[in-house]
């Protein structure tokens, strides 16, 4: 096992780092910016080390700094956290250089997923669902009318080029498509000035969903199960359930048994996660994070794993030594994003946090770096807290996290408690008859 | 003490000034004549932070002066490394305490990614102190020496 | 420098500057002649205790007289029950507001485990305020009535 | 189900049944003092009734004061927690007169559990091992041999009518036996004037070891296996474990099949718990407390099992609705105790709290009922928190329960944290090899 990890991180998920190395007794370096020096992660460290200004990218993603404070501490193993350099293949390829372990995949994966075109390439290859859709560009209205056949509709006319919607238009049935077909390459050719077209199955009411998997370096890799994200807000998550109210286990058994398989033949290692829009009974595979996700803890919770201390085993060269059939799949669980944010504006609202106080009891966890007193700066991720029950039954864990949410008292800083304690009492969630549109909807009814 | 040595009026209306503008000190300077008005900085009304139970020390710094207060002329360290007092092991030191220095005058290398980074003095003045050891790690914003 | 080194009333006039703007330091400095006077940060009471988030209403008492300050006079309730003004439906209060009674007069009745249990002016006076309506369930402590 | 429940208790323990009550939807009325109008259980109550001074005799003990606040409330059901009124017959009599549920079992068993020679004789007659000893009283030495040579040494020689260690011998082998005898009896006549004595066999380095039950009032009886509480001052526990270091599942099993046959014979109903002496492979019954204990999250850590909602559940004549093979253990759970005491001297240290911060993360439960800014009251218990940690193997327990108290911030009053922290550390506990009197030699040890 390591001497010493360093935590590429700050917040809350630098400080559940710092508690798995903690529990398996492994001495942890901090790295903070200036405008950290008080934080509950450089706090509780072993040691720490400033290594740049409130700006992030001269902090927190300055690689040489980083790398500077694990070589004057002695550090041999990087934890990257999320986010920041988590997914920075040139960082991974450098701590590996300098003769330290990355404590996540190999590089070359870790680039491969952030191609987002390559991934999709690399997936469909493995057997994993992608959106049905034309092999590539489609030349003309015959083509279409066959792709459209094939994958029916709702379908997609998406420019070859395009981004940001431009160049996309939908066709609800058979009599929309030459329109959306001529308009998409219109637009697509003013835009972009390339009338290549494309055609996708348009999924109008998706679910996120995504599957957490772990790999050690000996071919073992196992699933635990999914995550249902779909309530997010300008495609940021806001609230996470495992497992998803939508999914049957056998759904899960079958999509994980192509997953694994196809990161064993990958030779994939640590933790992942792959997403997924899931729609009528189809999985179509998005992207693949190739990180600690920052709603992991909703795992951990039914499968009874710290994802933290396998990735750190693994990492180590350890093996998994359990096989998929040993992961069990107990009660439900759901995470609440607290954001230091107006509830209704959404605003970020950093400033002094003046009454701290979690939730405790039975099945409530609180993943927060906040204390009475800090500071909340305003130079980084607006996320304060995450707060995760667990319960027999999704009905018991919505219960639980209504009680919980009752007895948070965070203070002196608006934060996203109220709109949580709303989403509890709405109809929609409770039922669990949601898509990813929803929560904007919600939001916006106020 | 004969005749009033202030104006009452005169330092009321410092004292606006010091407020209004969130200034901490004014002082004013007329030949002889000084006047010199202070106010703490208003973070009393906040509690002092909480300390949290310390697992073993609290704040192991790798050096631990950004605790202290910042000399004034103190040159900070802009990187994470090893400090060098010396350009190499043996050689004289670039600067002793007493010594003047001349602003722009490599005081010290900091190596980093296998980098040695020559540290300049911001200012002209003579070195009173010496913060740091030669092969000492340094963090990002750690006062290296004082240049006065 | 003849008599007195400083002038009570001067320093007595800028202690009180220094107090009404808030300052905490005032230097004055005349030729050879300085006046410093200090005043250490008001230190920070503790902070409010902190409001839990209410789940629903924070403390909704059976009355939540308790919250308000008592008033002089007040009769409280030595137990938790339910309070009548009268000896039974209809009959006529015990006491009225702007009506005198004496120490030891029943002025209203609790009851508890199906007792009725008289409750007594503790001491003389008028009746100034009746704080209960007859039939309201009332916690241990809570102010019933007043006799002033 | 209940309409309203109230909670006849203060502190950890009211919150505890608020929180179970609330996730069942049910609404609660606090009692209080008048020195606990700040307290947490008040302040997150949706009723609340103030029912006396701050003498417990007064307020927490006065029972008319507290059947008036349920009448006035109109609450169908009344939870005494544990200590107070929780084992006290005639007062679930008096919530039964009254029309109302007592939340536990029936008066009659708490009478006979408050018996402790009627409970160890019911208990006998169930078939529950009691301490090896003599059928009554030992009227002569050669008697009192041929008990020596049946039960074995050492053994007792105990004044029947005695008490507070006088009229009692200990013989350590034969040799000793004629002498312990004529001295008990002596001390007997001069102390108690009666010199009637009996033997039983001496436990020289016991465990305590309790067994959690659960009854319906349907004849289902389960048990949720043992905790081990020998971390004991003055017969105070301190710090609990979930399942005991010493026990084998097979040496539960056993004792579990013989205690639920029993207790479905006597018709007990709601929670209990039997204590036992535990040493040699052997169990002695000392006593059944009849209410919830203090350290029951221990046991609900590995059963996954919220105790409180099942006592609510039987309570209103709900079936459990699962048997014993549906108890499953899972990992390991500890519970420190923390109290408002000087970690070495045990002077109660009431006061102000100025800073309350719990520590988080996978695995980490707090039942406390302070918060930044309250002032414990001098009138009560001194116990203020509860940290429970639960993690899949014992080693894993420690570690996090290490982390967690690390993390454990109580400033203003002295508490038994530091305490806590050395027990972490101290071989004999991380080896799992103690018995009753280990903690009482090491606080000492000092």
């Amino acid at each position: 096992m390591f001497q010493k990890v360093l935590i590429a991180n700050r917040g809350e998920i630098a400080l559940r780092i710092q508690r798995a190395c903690r529990e398996l007794g492994i001495p942890t370096v901090a790295v903070h910016s200036t405008a950290d020096t008080d934080a509950m992660h450089v706090r509780l460290a072993d040691e720490s080390v400033c290594i740049g200004p409130p700006s992030a990218r001269e902090s927190y993603l300055n690689m040489p700094a980083i790398l500077s404070a694990a070589a004057v501490t002695g550090a041999d193993a990087i934890h990257p956290g999320y986010g920041f350099l988590s997914e920075n293949a040139k960082f991974a390829e450098m701590v590996e250089a300098h003769g330290m372990t990355f404590i996540g995949p190999s590089p070359a994966h870790i680039r491969m997923m952030g191609d987002k075109i390559a991934a999709k390439a690399a997936m469909a290859s493995l057997g994993v669902p992608l959106v049905p859709g034309s092999d590539g560009a489609v030349l003309d209205l015959d083509q279409a009318r066959a792709v459209a056949d094939r994958i029916g509709y709702p379908l997609l006319v998406k420019a070859a080029a395009g981004g940001g919607g431009r160049g996309m238009k939908v066709a609800q049935a058979a009599d929309e498509l030459e329109e959306a077909w001529t308009v998409a390459r219109t637009e697509a050719r003013t835009a972009f000035g390339d009338d290549a077209v494309y055609i996708e199955k348009y999924l109008d009411r998706p679910r996120h969903i995504e599957l957490q998997v772990m790999a050690d370096a000996h071919g073992s890799v196992v699933h635990f199960g999914e995550r249902d994200c779909s309530l997010q807000r300008r495609h940021q998550k806001l609230l996470e359930e495992a497992g998803s109210p939508a999914l049957t286990s056998a759904e899960r058994d079958s999509l994980g048994a192509v997953v694994t398989a196809g990161l064993r033949k990958l030779g994939y290692r640590n933790a992942g996660t792959l997403e997924f829009l899931y729609q009528d009974g189809q999985f179509a595979f998005i992207e693949m994070n190739t990180r600690l996700q920052v709603e992991h803890p909703v795992t951990e919770m039914v499968c009874g794993v710290d994802l933290v201390r396998e990735q750190l085993r693994v990492a180590a060269g350890q093996a998994l030594g359990y096989e998929q059939s040993d992961v069990e799949f107990r009660g439900h669980a759901i995470e609440c994003r607290v954001t230091a944010e107006d509830p209704e504006t959404f605003m970020p609202t950093p400033g002094r946090v003046d009454v701290f106080h979690a939730p405790g009891g039975l099945g409530v966890r609180v993943d927060s770096a906040l204390y009475a007193g800090y500071v909340v700066p305003p130079y980084y991720d607006s996320m304060v807290a995450k707060l995760i029950v667990h319960a027999p039954t999704r009905p018991e864990a919505i219960a639980r996290m209504r009680r919980a949410l009752g007895e948070f008292a965070i203070q002196g800083i608006k934060t996203t408690l109220p709109l949580h304690r709303r989403i509890m009492d709405a109809p929609e969630f409770v039922a669990g008859d949601y898509t990813i549109h929803w929560l904007e909807r919600f939001v916006s009814s106020v | 003490m004969s005749g009033m040595l202030f104006d009452p009026e005169s330092i009321r209306t410092l004292a606006t000034i010091l407020r209004e503008t969130a200034l901490t000190e004014i002082e004013l300077v007329e030949g002889d004549r000084r006047i010199r008005l202070v106010r703490a900085a208003p973070q009393a009304a906040h509690a002092a932070t909480p300390t949290l139970a310390p697992i073993a020390a609290p704040i192991v710094a790798v050096a631990a002066a950004a605790e202290e207060a910042i000399p004034a002329g103190a040159v900070m360290s802009p990187m994470v490394g090893i400090a060098y007092l010396a350009p190499e092991p043996g050689a004289t030191p670039f600067i002793a305490v007493g010594r003047a220095v001349a602003a722009g005058q490599t005081v010290l290398l900091i190596e980093a990614m296998k980098t040695f980074n020559q540290i300049k003095a911001p200012h002209a003045g003579t070195v009173t102190r010496i913060l740091i050891a030669s092969g000492e790690p340094v963090e990002y914003a750690q006062p290296l020496l004082v240049i006065e």
